[in-house]
């Protein structure tokens, strides 16, 4: 149902593409007019933060088909690079959270070695312990990392000459980072490069023997999520003035994950529809106190039971596994897939 | 010397507590042939059974075993029912996001149902200790030791000897070869799950004993410790992961001993990652089917 | 006499103490077709896997127009120009027939992220030559109709020309093809065999798996026949078929055979 | 391009739902509503839930006992209870909820240091109080005048456990420390090491852990080796217990000291016989003998099901902190005349001692020793402190 509804939805879209394109673009410029509730524009700031930072583990676990669980680690670093900049060295916002990019993506580097070797959960248990090593370091690295203390009063970034603070503001932040990651996302999956994630995502030893070098097109793939994942980790900083490494366990990694899959993995829009149904659902059901998280539990396994491949997940992939029912629909959506 | 010799005997006590875990972890990745994030709660849950059980009847060590084997035994039931059953043919992230939305599930409802505070664990044996060297060992270290190689014991017999150890290898390694050969794949694979279950609840009623405390939150870090230990050993070969277990024991407590106990989780991942790098399915060959 | 393009010499390959592959040696010539039979479980894939460094050869060496490949995985050599398919047909089933020749093209372009980013020339140029040439190949194979068809939806036979699509793709120098007639009915191997007649006229060097007897004497100028993972016999097809041990192999003792899988 | 557009709409569509579904905060009230109302932020559900069960027991309970003696000149106080989770992220948003609200007058909480640093940018740019019981990051009452914490600074807890606990009453020379690797931990040990040095106490060993640990077998085996005659654990009340329990399991015999737990009940009851002669500094205990202290304690207890250790404590009085600061207001009743009153708030005594804040809107408090006696506390006084 919910497939037909958005299928529907890309054909009106499709048909009235610039029209809507427009009112969109305005629609979501103005939102904090229409929105002064700096509550609701903070819980957006957080949808779009996380929908980026989700969109950043699709990359890796949507379209090369490896199997990150320790995204975390990669969000801290791009966190702490950005706060360690803005306070120990006084960078201002915008080249630092450049290079929090770059350090983000370089550790991603490092990790996506050993996936020269190991596969699926091997990998997996790689990239959990990674995050917990590196939430650790922080923790006790204390002349650089604040240790248990965290990194306070990170200054709010500058644009122009304004001081870009509170989530009305931020909200444009946010904003722009999505669209840029959504942007250059997109080009580069529909490119050769993309193609080549994709291709070892369905079947390694195909793409091997079309002369795919799998193993630099995984780390590429690595270095491209993390990279991501830096650049929202540098935006989380300042956004909140305060970090510690508390901020960033496992708990948090394997909600990011929860986000991709509920959303659904392999598409672009999967990770964004995730991160807006989980945090929502925790904001919406406050009033069940301490049932709260009890029913986000069980919202989260009714997810997988109703719609294993998330809410709008590929059925063009093999993550949608082999159902089937799906099957038929596969054909007619595919149809699309062409013209691109 | 002795000081370094003590810290091995610690390391071997905790190592065989993740042993016993891991073996349960094992059983179930062998059998299910998915990675669990369940673990740790079916630890607390075995945990707290053996503690009602020793506060309303008698502090009774068997009692303990058999009530925290049957309460981990049920949730493995609803673990399955929930978490596997439908998802055999389904890519493997699926069950795996279950299994975490489940012990989010578990988690919150034990604070709930069993309050969110720390509370003691009655002790059902005496806390004797006896002189090994001028190393001092507790009763209850030598229990586990002796438990965890009894569990391991049994378990291999009864999966090397019996028909229905039989069964439940064949199962493991092809489900689709099993089925065909009359076996009851849906009944063998969830009986190898509880079996599994149960083995995490009694490691759960022992760690409970050796800390002599439980709390709702306690499954966390075990349950993390289990997985570790069991993909040391290859994840599904259960010798290799009691050994997993025990080295990571070894390693988190020698780690301690040279260096700081700032980093003790580090050691045990940097640890697994070389192993891991160096072999990649573990310290042991693969048996069974690949997870 | 024409170039070797593809030689083996004293491969062998050996699981534990099974000897899948003992000391074969091979010569194919740019411009053959060249065919590897061998009753089921002789070991004709794992050598093919041993060529396109799918597998490591224990002992022996494999050179490539010249070049020792042995040490090189199977993207390395792809890129050097040997193409293969699958015998258990292994297409990217959750994508179209556009699609799956597109990656074929990967070698053959060389768009990195940075050009993506900016689409600039080399992205623009690179698509316009994949997605031309893409539908040069499949017009070529006869998959126009099935253009934007999932491949994983498609008979048999057809994902079989969508594998060697793929492969043609990256222009190699030598084409690989293992058992492409398994599962095709008489008409669609008739078909298959026209098609990589026709192929090889255009300068295509082919090896080809099978061991249909029938389809391979009549298609390939060139043999190797294996049995046990050794070679019993080489030449033309004359000659093998008249040689006593691929006789033997055939209706002899090829009943019993099959006791490893290849 | 096109997908990619399409989520751009589905966000939009979403964000739609949002304002349609999060009950929208009723931004309309005003100050002079009948009630005064406070929000508690605490993690109700995940790791801490422990402390957050502590804290909407313990600020019920006072606003209760308030309530049922008229309120605060005639007006009840409502309390509303929010679920952080322990997530500064959720922590920030609720913040902003609060500060669209006029109805709220201040907020108590939230529970760790790391939540309410979090808040506090926002809160303070609303300007509503933030009174946190239990923050104890050293950076954080400072962070804008809003902002207040009443766990006390450690720069009074410690170096009075070293001086009066360690040196003076329990004559400790050679020491082991061990602390938790968190804000408090860290800026208590700090703290402490540096009063050691002052006082010449030789420190012999010194181990952190990180939260959650639950074997310290090996932490201890290696403190032991270096021969301290006293442990000096700087952490809460289950830690503590669980070390007393592995210290006997070591056989090691040791004199325990803890900087942290106060008179929590729960070390008795977690650890029994193994934390007998265990020292402690607290700024106020918990026994038979002080009969307002016990009477709370056996009220929280039958409200929780548990046994009260330090926070909840403190989360208590901060309802009555805030009551006494509003009957101090003598004009309208305001966000900032409340801030206004607590900063200048003389002569308050808690459950947990005086409280008067200072310039930055910490406390310093002040100490008593206290042991454990035949599974009771028992105030230490034979040692010459100077008041």
């Amino acid at each position: 149902m919910i497939s037909n509804t958005f299928e529907n939805v890309k054909k009106i879209y499709k048909k009235h593409a610039k029209i809507i394109n427009i009112v969109l673009i305005i629609l979501l410029l103005i939102i904090p007019r229409l929105m002064p509730n700096s509550y609701l524009m903070g819980i957006v700031c957080r949808i779009l933060m996380y929908a980026t930072l989700a969109g950043s583990l699709n990359i890796i676990n949507g379209y090369s088909g490896q199997f990150n669980i320790g995204h975390a680690g990669f969000f801290l670093i791009g966190a702490y690079t950005e706060a360690i900049l803005a306070t120990t060295y006084g960078w201002s916002f915008w080249p630092a959270m450049i290079i929090a990019g770059i350090v983000t993506s370089i550790v991603g580097f490092l990790v996506s070695l050993p996936t020269l070797r190991l596969r699926g959960i091997y990998l997996a248990i790689v990239t959990l312990g990674f995050s917990e090593i590196i939430r650790i370091i922080a923790l006790n690295w204390t002349d650089v990392t604040g240790g248990p203390m965290g990194i306070k009063g990170i200054p709010s970034p500058e644009l122009f000459g304004f001081r870009i603070s509170g989530p009305v503001d931020y909200y444009y932040i946010f904003l722009i980072v999505g669209i840029l990651f959504l942007f250059i996302t997109n080009r580069i999956l529909k490119s050769r490069v993309g193609r080549s994630w994709i291709s070892i995502r369905e079947d390694e030893l195909a793409a091997k023997s079309l002369g795919v070098e799998a193993n630099r097109a995984k780390s590429a793939n690595f270095m491209y999520g993390a990279f991501w994942a830096g650049i929202v980790g540098a935006t989380y900083a300042p956004y909140y003035k305060f970090i510690a490494s508390d901020m960033f366990t496992l708990d948090e990694g394997f909600n990011i994950l929860a986000m991709v899959i509920i959303g659904g993995q392999g598409t672009l829009i999967g990770p964004f529809v995730g991160a807006s149904i989980a945090t929502l659902i925790s904001e919406v059901f406050r009033f069940a106190s301490q049932y709260r998280m009890v029913i986000y539990a069980i919202l989260i396994i009714v997810m997988m039971w109703w719609r294993p491949q998330g809410l709008v997940g590929a059925y063009d992939s093999i993550l949608a596994g082999d159902d089937k029912s799906l099957k038929k629909r596969k054909k007619s959506i595919t149809q699309k897939v062409g013209d691109n | 010397m002795d000081y370094y010799l003590m810290q091995l005997v610690n390391g071997l006590s905790q190592g065989a507590i993740y042993a016993l875990m891991a073996i349960g972890y094992a059983t179930i990745v062998g059998v299910v042939g998915m990675v669990t994030f369940t673990h740790g709660e079916v630890i607390m849950i075995g945990a707290y059974a053996a503690f009602y059980a020793f506060s309303f009847f008698a502090e009774n060590l068997f009692l303990g075993i058999i009530t925290s084997f049957a309460a981990s035994w049920l949730l493995g039931i609803v673990i399955y029912k929930v978490c596997y059953e439908r998802f055999f043919d389904s890519p493997r992230h699926i069950p795996l996001i279950c299994t975490i939305g489940f012990s989010m599930l578990i988690k919150n409802l034990a604070q709930i149902v069993f309050g969110p505070n720390m509370k003691a664990m009655p002790q059902p044996i005496d806390l004797g200790f006896i002189n090994v060297l001028g190393v001092r060992i507790n009763t209850i270290q030598i229990l586990i030791i002796v438990i965890v190689i009894s569990l391991s014991t049994i378990l291999y017999i009864v999966n090397s000897k019996t028909r229905w150890g039989i069964q439940l290898r064949a199962v493991s390694q092809d489900k689709k070869a099993s089925a065909l050969m009359g076996i009851n794949v849906q009944r063998t694979t969830m009986i190898g799950n509880c079996i599994g279950c149960g083995l995490g609840g009694v490691a759960g009623m022992l760690l409970a004993i050796y800390y002599q405390s439980i709390l709702p939150t306690m499954g966390g870090v075990l349950g993390l410790k289990s997985f570790i230990s069991s993909v040391l050993g290859g994840l599904t070969n259960i010798p290799a992961a009691a050994l997993g277990g025990i080295l990571i024991g070894v390693t988190e407590n020698l780690g301690t001993a040279f260096l700081s106990n700032s980093y003790r989780d580090v050691f045990a991942f940097v640890f697994l990652v070389l192993v891991l790098i160096i072999k990649p399915e573990g310290i042991s060959k693969k048996v069974g089917g690949r997870p | 006499m024409a170039e070797i393009i593809l030689e083996a010499k004293g491969v062998s390959k050996h699981f534990g103490g099974l000897k899948a592959v003992e000391n074969v040696d091979m010569e194919i010539y740019r411009g053959d077709i060249f065919g590897i039979i061998g009753p089921n479980g002789a070991g004709k894939t794992t050598f093919f896997n041993i060529c396109s460094g799918i597998y490591e050869p224990t002992y022996g060496e494999i050179l490539f127009k010249g070049e020792p490949i042995r040490n090189l995985n199977p993207e390395q050599i792809a890129r050097k120009g040997m193409a293969r398919t699958f015998q258990n047909i292994q297409l990217f089933k959750n994508m179209t027939v556009f699609e799956n020749v597109r990656i074929g093209f990967h070698i053959r372009t060389k768009t990195r992220m940075f050009d993506a980013i900016f689409k600039n020339k080399t992205y623009q140029s690179d698509e316009e030559f994949v997605n031309e040439e893409s539908m040069k190949i499949i017009d070529k194979v006869g998959l126009s109709a099935y253009k934007n068809t999932m491949a994983g939806n498609l008979a048999y036979g057809i994902q079989r020309r969508v594998e060697i699509a793929r492969a043609l793709a990256l222009n190699p120098d030598i084409l690989l093809l293992d058992e492409p007639a398994a599962g095709m009915n008489p008409i669609e191997t008739n078909n298959l065999k026209e098609f990589i007649i026709k192929l090889n006229a255009e300068g295509y060097t082919i090896a080809v798996i099978e061991h249909d007897m029938k389809f391979i004497m009549s298609l390939t100028n060139r043999l190797l026949v294996l049995n046990f993972g050794e070679k019993i016999s080489e030449g033309t097809p004359e000659i093998v078929k008249n040689d006593q041990n691929v006789i033997e192999a055939y209706f002899g003792k090829g009943k019993i055979a099959g006791g490893e899988n290849s | 391009m096109r997908k990619y557009l399409s989520i751009i709409m589905t966000v939009v569509l979403l964000t739609a739902l949002l304002a349609g579904c999060s009950n929208a905060p009723d931004s309309g009230g005003s100050g002079d509503s009948d009630v005064y109302k406070f929000a508690v932020f605490a993690p109700i559900t995940g790791n801490y839930a422990e402390y957050g069960k502590g804290f909407e027991v313990a600020t019920q309970m006072a606003a209760d006992e308030i309530n049922a003696e008229g309120g605060i000149d005639g007006k009840e106080i409502v309390l509303e209870v929010f679920d952080t989770k322990g997530d500064p992220k959720e922590s920030a948003d609720i913040s902003r909820r609060v500060t669209e609200n006029d109805e709220y007058l201040a907020v108590i909480g939230d529970f760790s240091s790391s939540n309410a640093m979090a808040n506090a940018p926002i809160l303070g740019e609303a300007g509503i109080v933030q009174l946190s019981p239990t923050a104890s990051h050293t950076d954080y009452a400072g962070m804008n005048e809003y902002m207040f914490s009443i766990m006390g600074r450690q720069d009074g807890e410690a170096p009075f456990f070293s001086t009066y606990l360690l040196q003076k009453y329990a004559g400790a020379e050679d020491v082991g420390v061990i602390y938790i690797n968190n804000d408090w931990g860290k800026s208590a040990y700090d703290n402490f090491m540096l009063q050691t040095e002052k006082d010449g106490l030789n420190v012999v060993s010194e181990e952190n852990y990180v939260e959650g640990e639950k074997d310290f077998t090996s932490l201890l085996t290696k403190v032991r080796d270096s021969n301290p005659d006293t442990l000096a654990l700087i952490m809460h009340a289950n830690d503590v217990a669980l070390i007393a329990n592995q210290v006997n399991q070591l056989g090691w015999d040791v004199n325990l000291t803890a900087l942290g737990p106060g008179t929590s009940m729960q070390i008795i009851e977690l650890a029994g016989e193994n934390v007998e002669r265990l020292l402690l500094s607290t700024p106020f205990f918990i026994t038979e003998e002080n009969e307002e202290a016990w009477a709370w304690s056996e009220e929280f207890k039958s409200r929780a099901g548990f046994e009260p250790t330090v926070h909840p404590a403190v989360a208590y009085d901060t309802v009555y902190l805030l009551k006494a600061a509003i009957e101090n207001i003598e004009g309208d009743v305001t966000r900032d005349a409340v801030r206004e009153e607590l900063q200048n708030l003389d002569g308050f005594v808690g459950l947990t001692g005086p409280i008067k804040f200072n310039e930055s809107g910490d406390i310093t408090r002040k100490y008593l020793i206290m042991e454990i006696e035949d599974g009771k506390f028992i105030q230490k006084t034979e040692f010459d402190y100077v008041d």
